[in-house]
């Protein structure tokens, strides 16, 4: 970034205080996944029947679930997987939905209309009910909800790509540099690639908040991440029946640390599309 | 009109790739349907015995051939779970679906287009930021967890919301189906208990996924709101000294209202898919939660006719829309 | 008054397409049933056929058959405590048949249907009808034939109308099991010419009677919204027993537990059925309202270990993790001490029944002495576990992960959607299952003959083959005498303590709660309930 | 400035604008966009309000009619519209001066109307607005608005969408609009600009016609030289948020006193040109966000400049109607 764009960052942030309470946050979670299961007092997975269902206290800070796990402990390391998935299922769909638009955008044709298919099918599906079906049926593992979480978002990305690449193409600095001698794909991933960019980043964060929710929506209906392992949505599921019970802590300390992940990253993209694109603040 | 069938035609590609793509998937979901349904104590014949009624020892394109061709007759087939005809289980479910996505989208409308509209006017005020932070934590919410505190607070605790035991008190008699809609049938005979009743019912429901729709609807509201307000024509309403109710209902918000509208249709069908989850807590008897039962079940005709229920609507939606806009801007009606 | 007496000339219609919304409520001429006479249950998920017999009916549907549909006879009931009346499943007691003669030479019994009886329809029940019911049990495939042949209830030669009020069963053999399996839910009688009227052409009607009641049971299903309601109403004809109490029942279909839980707590449901033990431990402890609470007979919480395949076909090692099982963590941490535990007990069985607690108990050193003579070298493997056991089966699982560590196991969790949990068992490689299982026949041969038999029905999980208990478990199933019995008995069960292909954990209980106004809670080997008894108010 | 007289106001004058500033507030600091600004507009006069594109030729009119936007503010000064004060008018006064007394147009006149209302509505909703006409009294009279401003087939154009309509007849409709309520002023902010020269000329004629008519007085603002010498009494000359000279457009052309106005001329040799591009002026309007501005802010691009020039400016009334702001005029 150019110092201008620095000094715009800076100013958005001071600016604009809740997304600098957001980059906080969003750090702060950063560490929680680094270093959080070197950190937290109790071994998440280990069992203690004799002190199950503990409400909060001094030594248990989020009480323990049915089995006596400290919830806290289980929330915090957590936060590596649930954040993993999402950023591993962005990632993947950045790489291939970004270059379908691009392609889709810059060369139009017959690309752009099988990828356009391609993208319509899947909005026509409802999607969390197509991660559904895409994890069940290729089984529940971490990988297959990354790439199911991936799917659903992929028409987001090809329509944002392609919508800056004609931007770009239209522009007339694509034909600038075809006439400087520049092979279509060396243009493609040149010039227009870099340029799309900071959108697209914008885009990432975005989805994040989604892809989280995705995510544990999915472990929550006993489709994603399995048991023991600590994750907020099966967290959630598993505190879901204790609720009525009175037992509220096992299920709101997972479901509020979603919350606040999700709603972390969906103010940070506000914020960074604020910086990056001013004028497009939605 | 044309240009309406044109569209309808260019949809038609979307909605074979979902049948096929949805075929397929139902297809390699793991479990065996027929060792299911055989029962605890099935024996191995039973158990391929049950298998050839279902069709599922023949190859997959045989299967697929016999799934079109009852397809094209309006068969969908029948669903192993509720052991009805999933056409059958459809109608039924729909309307209830609808009318509470219907109505979560009324709440989330009703919310999410003054603040929007407030936002932009105020671009930059507290309220601005506080808009903004209110649809984020709208969006931000697993209506899973929400739904579950929902029904704890007010139906638990407070006692506020009647029981969640579906469209109506378990005593109550459903108003006689013309639309499907509690509210609306109640109405239309004027029998405002049951009609009271019904609203009750939804409430909370309804609350729950108008929480999530309130941040795309708020955001492109405020975004469209902001683009308009910029408009040199909102200039010379202010330069003729229209009151600023005029400007803003009747100039601005008018204008506003159609990249809205697009995007209030893409709400809806998100939320009618997305509501599953809500169905599942408040016991209520949608296509959602009929869709994730069967799909836990491995049960392949009430998902598949899910889809392609959903593709429809959804190009039906868009359809809408496209009328809804033609109505709204008169240059679209000249295209 | 005008939509009542539309729906009254069609309701066969509004049974068979439920999706058209309007079911007819009060069906009966008489003033509507009060409150006090209706009956609000809610459940986790309702019937998904009104036809027992039919392919793939699932569990709820055993209350249908109960309660819409006769049998000839019944168990005979008898008081479990002052909530509960349960049922001796050696003795019966008359349903439609108002008596029944063994004959002499043991190789038949016949039948006298009550002259009274009568269907729906309002047809005398005869004994033409209970033959074509029966022949379909035994005829139709899947789980109803299969059951029937459990009590050696196999052909339909076997079924004999002598005349209109007189019915015979011939034995194929004598099995012990015969009597009891007609006292079930399946072998229920239809009104077979209304079924064969309405068939469109199918020999055993099995579209019409899936979506209507064609008999002449207690209650009528007055509306049937599957996966919401379904609504039962009084017969007000029915002579096979005391009329029942309650005009009527609404069963709805609550698919989260918290819900029904909260239902029954503020008072709006009378009855909740399947509350996860957390809800059912509370609601007893806070004693505001009646609980039933019924061990399941012939029933085990376990955990099955593969003895056909390593590492697991290694006695020693199974013997290892009996030892090793963090048992009274699991009752307390995953079932809140809703079990009877089956474990600690002695070496050989205190008593010929099942299920029996085996002789061990939670002792590491143990566990780890056998571990290494088994010279099983430390490994990984997997526990599969069904995704419907909701909050029971992973904390087990996650228990027992836990407690096999130290020993050098290394285990991940599987949680299979309960879909394709069957599926999964019917492969036979898991190396270790979590399950649960129970027999509508309470005798130890019975469980034995599914679970451990080497003709390896799906639910002998570990696949365990030996001969030794093949042979014992035969023998004692039509043992000549008590003593050849419980010889038998008491051989299989030692040498299923000894070899350990199930690990039994816990005898699970059946609980419900109801309000304090409800009286006459009956419990069935079905488990479904019983809305013949029950009393409100 | 002293707040001197402007030359033209007497007893006719219908808007009289005295040391009016401006400030805006942006992320880069304060602007001055106005500064101390003068001049009076007579009944019937057109005044026309030349410079070139930044110069606060537009920024005086919205500050007038309180169109700033949030980030604007007046700092000072005053401006009387038939005596009736607007820098201290309420927000609300101000929108029921704006359209009723005081109407304005702009340029690119189709996206100026609001698109998907049809031009008899929204001509209909000034008069109801102000006139206090009902719904269908509005209707009429805008048929007659629009046969005003000679709209052939008026009744049935009213129902027409400014997309249906050319864009000369889009200003004509903006005229309609802004003439409706009979004002006492109008501003035309660049209201040919993107017309064809017939067209133009056809506007300018019926704004001509009308201000004849009413009495209206008329402030032209443009960048066009020529049409502000065709159309215009008298000429004000703004460079960076000053007027540095106001004359009858006549005396203006022939003898032009500021070194602004004389390098204006003689970049469009013809007094025809247009100030669109305006290179040949070395320098650039400056930096109006300093906090030291030079009191004249033409100074640094002036080669007229003298000591003088860093004394605060005043004016300077040559001749009768004619004043400059400058202490070394030609």
């Amino acid at each position: 970034m150019s110092d201008t764009a620095l000094g715009h960052a800076r100013h958005v942030v001071t600016e604009n205080p809740v997304t600098g309470f957001a980059l906080a946050l969003f750090i702060l979670f950063v560490l929680a996944a680094i270093f959080g299961p070197s950190l937290v007092p109790y071994d998440p997975l280990a069992s203690d029947t004799a002190n199950a269902l503990q409400a909060p206290s001094g030594q248990h800070w989020f009480g323990t679930d049915q089995i006596g796990r400290d919830i806290f402990s289980r929330v915090v390391v957590a936060t590596r997987l649930d954040l993993g998935i999402a950023a591993a299922s962005v990632a993947l769909v950045f790489a291939f939905g970004g270059f379908a638009g691009l392609v889709s955008g810059f060369f139009g044709g017959w690309v752009d209309q099988v990828i356009g298919r391609v993208s319509d099918t899947i909005m026509a599906f409802p999607l969390f009910v197509l991660a559904m079906a895409i994890v069940a049926a290729l089984g529940n593992t971490v990988p297959n909800i990354v790439l199911a979480t991936g799917i659903i978002n992929f028409p987001l990305y090809v329509r944002v790509a392609r919508a800056e690449t004609v931007q770009r193409r239209e522009a007339g600095f694509v034909d600038a540099a075809r006439i400087a001698g520049h092979r279509d794909m060396g243009v493609l991933l040149g010039q227009v690639a870099p340029n799309i960019m900071p959108i697209m980043v914008v885009q990432m964060s975005l989805t994040m908040g989604y892809a989280i929710l995705n995510a544990a929506g999915l472990s929550f209906i006993g489709l994603g991440v399995r048991a023991p392992t600590p994750e907020w949505g099966i967290m959630v599921a598993e505190g879901a029946s204790f609720i009525v019970s009175g037992e509220w802590w096992v299920a709101l300390f997972p479901g509020a640390m979603l919350m606040t992940a999700v709603f972390c990253f969906n103010l940070l993209g506000d914020g960074l599309r604020d910086i990056v694109d001013p004028r497009r603040r939605t | 009109m044309r240009g309406l069938l044109l569209r309808l035609a260019g949809s038609l590609p979307a909605l074979v790739a979902v049948i096929i793509v949805t075929f397929v998937l139902t297809r390699v979901l793991p479990g065996d349907t027929a060792t299911y349904f055989a029962g605890p104590t099935a024996s191995a014949e039973s158990i391929a015995q049950i298998r050839a009624e279902l069709g599922l020892d023949r190859p997959l394109p045989e299967q697929f051939w016999s799934y079109v061709q009852a397809l094209v007759h309006g068969d969908l087939g029948m669903s192993l779970t509720t052991g009805q005809p999933v056409l059958t289980d459809i109608l039924a479910r729909l309307p209830a679906s609808a009318e509470l996505t219907l109505c979560g989208l009324l709440i989330g409308m009703a919310i999410a287009i003054p603040l929007g509209i407030i936002a932009a006017v105020r671009q930059g005020s507290l309220a601005d930021h506080a808009c903004r932070v209110i649809v984020t934590a709208g969006v931000s919410l697993p209506v899973f967890f929400t739904g579950l505190l929902l029904v704890y607070v007010f139906y638990f605790l407070l006692g506020w919301s009647p029981a969640p035991l579906g469209r109506l008190d378990a005593f109550a008699s459903p108003p006689p189906a013309v639309t499907g809609f509690y509210l609306i049938d109640a109405a239309l005979i004027g029998d405002w208990e049951t009609w009271r009743g019904a609203a009750a019912q939804l409430i909370l429901p309804a609350v729950t996924l108008g929480l999530f729709a309130l941040a795309p609807i708020a955001r492109i509201t405020r975004a469209s709101m902001l683009a308009v307000l910029g408009a040199e024509f909102i200039r010379t309403a202010r330069a003729s000294g229209l009151s600023s109710r005029t400007l803003i209902l009747t100039y601005a918000l008018r204008n506003a209202l159609l990249p809205v509208v697009t995007t209030l249709g893409m709400v809806f069908s998100f939320l009618l898919g997305a509501n599953v989850l809500v169905e599942k807590v408040f016991a209520w008897p949608g296509i959602g939660s009929y869709a994730v039962e069967a799909l836990i079940a491995s049960d392949g005709a009430p998902v598949q006719g899910f889809v392609l229920t959903m593709a429809i609507l959804y190009i039906l939606l868009n359809l809408a829309i496209d009328l809804v806009n033609r109505a709204l801007d008169p240059r679209a009606r000249h295209t | 008054m005008k939509r009542r007496s539309f729906l009254k000339a069609a309701p066969a219609i509004a049974l068979a397409a439920p999706a058209i919304g309007a079911a007819p409520r009060d069906a009966a001429a008489q003033a509507a049933p009060t409150r006090n006479e209706t009956l609000l249950l809610v459940q986790e998920y309702g019937p998904n056929s009104l036809d027992m017999q039919g392919i793939g009916s699932s569990q709820p549907v055993n209350g249908v058959a109960l309660n819409c549909y006769d049998r000839l006879v019944r168990f005979k009931r008898k008081p479990f405590d002052d909530v509960t009346t349960s049922f001796d499943i050696k003795a019966l007691e008359p349903e439609l048949a108002e008596s029944w003669q063994e004959a002499s030479d043991g190789t038949s019994v016949t039948f006298k249907i009550r002259a009274d009886a009568r269907f729906h329809s309002g047809r005398s029940v005869t004994a033409r009808d209970v033959k074509w019911s029966l022949d379909r049990a035994v005829s139709i495939g899947g789980f109803a034939t299969t059951q029937m042949a459990a009590g050696s209830l196999e052909k339909a030669e076997q079924f004999v109308a002598v005349d209109d009020k007189t019915f015979r069963v011939d034995f194929l053999r004598r099995d012990k099991l015969t009597m009891p399996n007609l006292a079930v839910t399946i072998p229920f009688v239809f009104d077979s010419e209304k079924a064969i009227a309405n068939s469109g052409g199918d020999v055993w009607a099995k579209d019409y009677l899936k979506n209507n009641i064609c008999g002449g049971g207690a209650f009528k299903v007055e509306a049937w919204r599957p996966g919401t309601e379904t609504i039962y109403s009084r017969f007000d004809d029915w002579k096979s027993g005391p009329l029942p109490k309650l005009r009527r029942i609404i069963a709805r279909d609550i698919p989260s537990p918290s819900t029904r839980r909260a239902l029954i707590e503020r008072g709006d449901a009378d009855i909740s059925y399947g509350l996860p033990p957390k809800d059912f431990k509370d609601l007893v402890d806070a004693g505001r309202l009646k609980v039933s609470a019924v061990p399941v007979p012939n029933a085990i919480w376990y955990v099955a270990l593969n003895a056909a395949l390593p590492p697991f076909n290694n006695v020693k090692l199974r013997q290892a993790v009996a030892w090793a099982m963090p048992y009274e963590h699991i009752l307390q941490g995953s079932l809140f001490g809703r079990g009877v535990p089956m474990w600690g007990g002695p070496s050989t069985p205190a008593e010929l029944k099942w299920p029996v607690p085996f002789p061990y108990s939670t002792n590491i050193e143990r566990a780890r002495a056998l571990m290494a003579e088994s010279g099983v070298a430390p490994f990984s493997t997997t526990l599969l576990y069904d995704a419907g056991s909701g909050t029971i089966g992973e904390p087990m699982a996650v228990l027992i992960k836990e407690a096999l560590a130290p020993l050098g196991i290394t285990i991940e969790l599987n949680k299979i959607p309960g879909a394709n949990f069957r599926g999964e068992l019917n492969k036979k490689t898991a190396p270790m299952v979590i399950n649960r299982f129970g027999g509508w026949l309470d005798w130890p041969d019975y469980f034995f003959f599914w679970n451990y038999h080497g003709n390896n029905s799906i639910f002998n999980i570990p696949s365990y083959q030996n001969p030794a208990m093949d042979r014992l478990i035969d023998a004692a199933r039509f043992a000549p005498d008590e003593a050849s019995y419980d010889t038998n008995v008491r051989g299989f069960l030692e040498l299923g303590m000894h070899d350990v292909p199930f690990v039994p954990i816990v005898q699970p209980y059946h609980d419900v709660a109801m309000q304090r106004t409800i009286g006459g809670y009956q419990f069935w080997p079905c488990r479904e309930p019983d809305f013949r008894y029950l009393t409100k108010g | 400035m002293s707040a001197a007289t402007p030359a033209a106001a007497a007893s006719q004058s219908v808007l009289d604008v005295t040391d009016f500033s401006v400030e805006f507030r942006t992320r880069a600091g304060i602007v001055r966009a106005l500064d101390r600004v003068a001049f009076s507009v007579g009944r019937g006069e057109t005044m026309a309000l030349v410079g070139e594109s930044g110069s606060g030729k537009s920024v005086t009119a919205y500050a007038l009619l309180g169109l700033l936007d949030a980030a604007g503010r007046i700092t000072g000064g005053s401006a009387r519209l038939e005596g009736t004060e607007l820098t201290s008018a309420s927000p609300a006064a101000l929108s029921a001066i704006r359209g009723k007394r005081a109407a304005m147009i702009f340029q690119n006149p189709r996206a100026a109307l609001n698109p998907i209302r049809n031009v008899g509505k929204q001509i209909g909703d000034v008069l109801r607005r102000h006139a206090g006409l009902g719904a269908r009294a509005a209707a009429a009279e805008a048929i007659e608005m629009l046969r005003a401003v000679g709209i052939p087939d008026p009744a049935r154009r009213a129902g027409a969408y400014p997309f249906e309509l050319s864009g000369g007849m889009c200003q004509r409709v903006m005229i309609a609009i802004a003439v409706a309520t009979r004002p006492a002023l109008l501003i035309a902010d660049e209201p040919t600009t993107g017309l064809d020269v017939t067209t133009q000329a056809v506007v300018m004629d019926i704004m001509g016609r009308l201000a004849a008519e009413t009495g209206m007085a008329t402030i032209l603002i443009t960048h066009d030289l020529a049409l502000a010498a065709e159309r215009s009494g008298r000429i004000a000359v703004m460079h960076a948020g000053h007027i540095v000279e106001d004359a009858p457009t006549k005396t203006l052309l022939l003898y032009p006193r500021h070194p602004y106005t004389r390098r204006l001329l003689a970049a469009t040799p013809t007094a025809a040109g247009n100030l669109a591009d305006l290179r040949s002026i070395p320098g650039n309007l400056p930096d109006l966000r300093r906090d030291d501005l030079p009191p004249c802010r033409f100074a640094a691009r002036c080669d007229r400049r003298l000591p003088a020039c860093e004394a605060p400016m005043q004016w300077r009334e040559l001749e009768p109607h004619h004043r400059v702001a400058c202490w070394n005029p030609a």
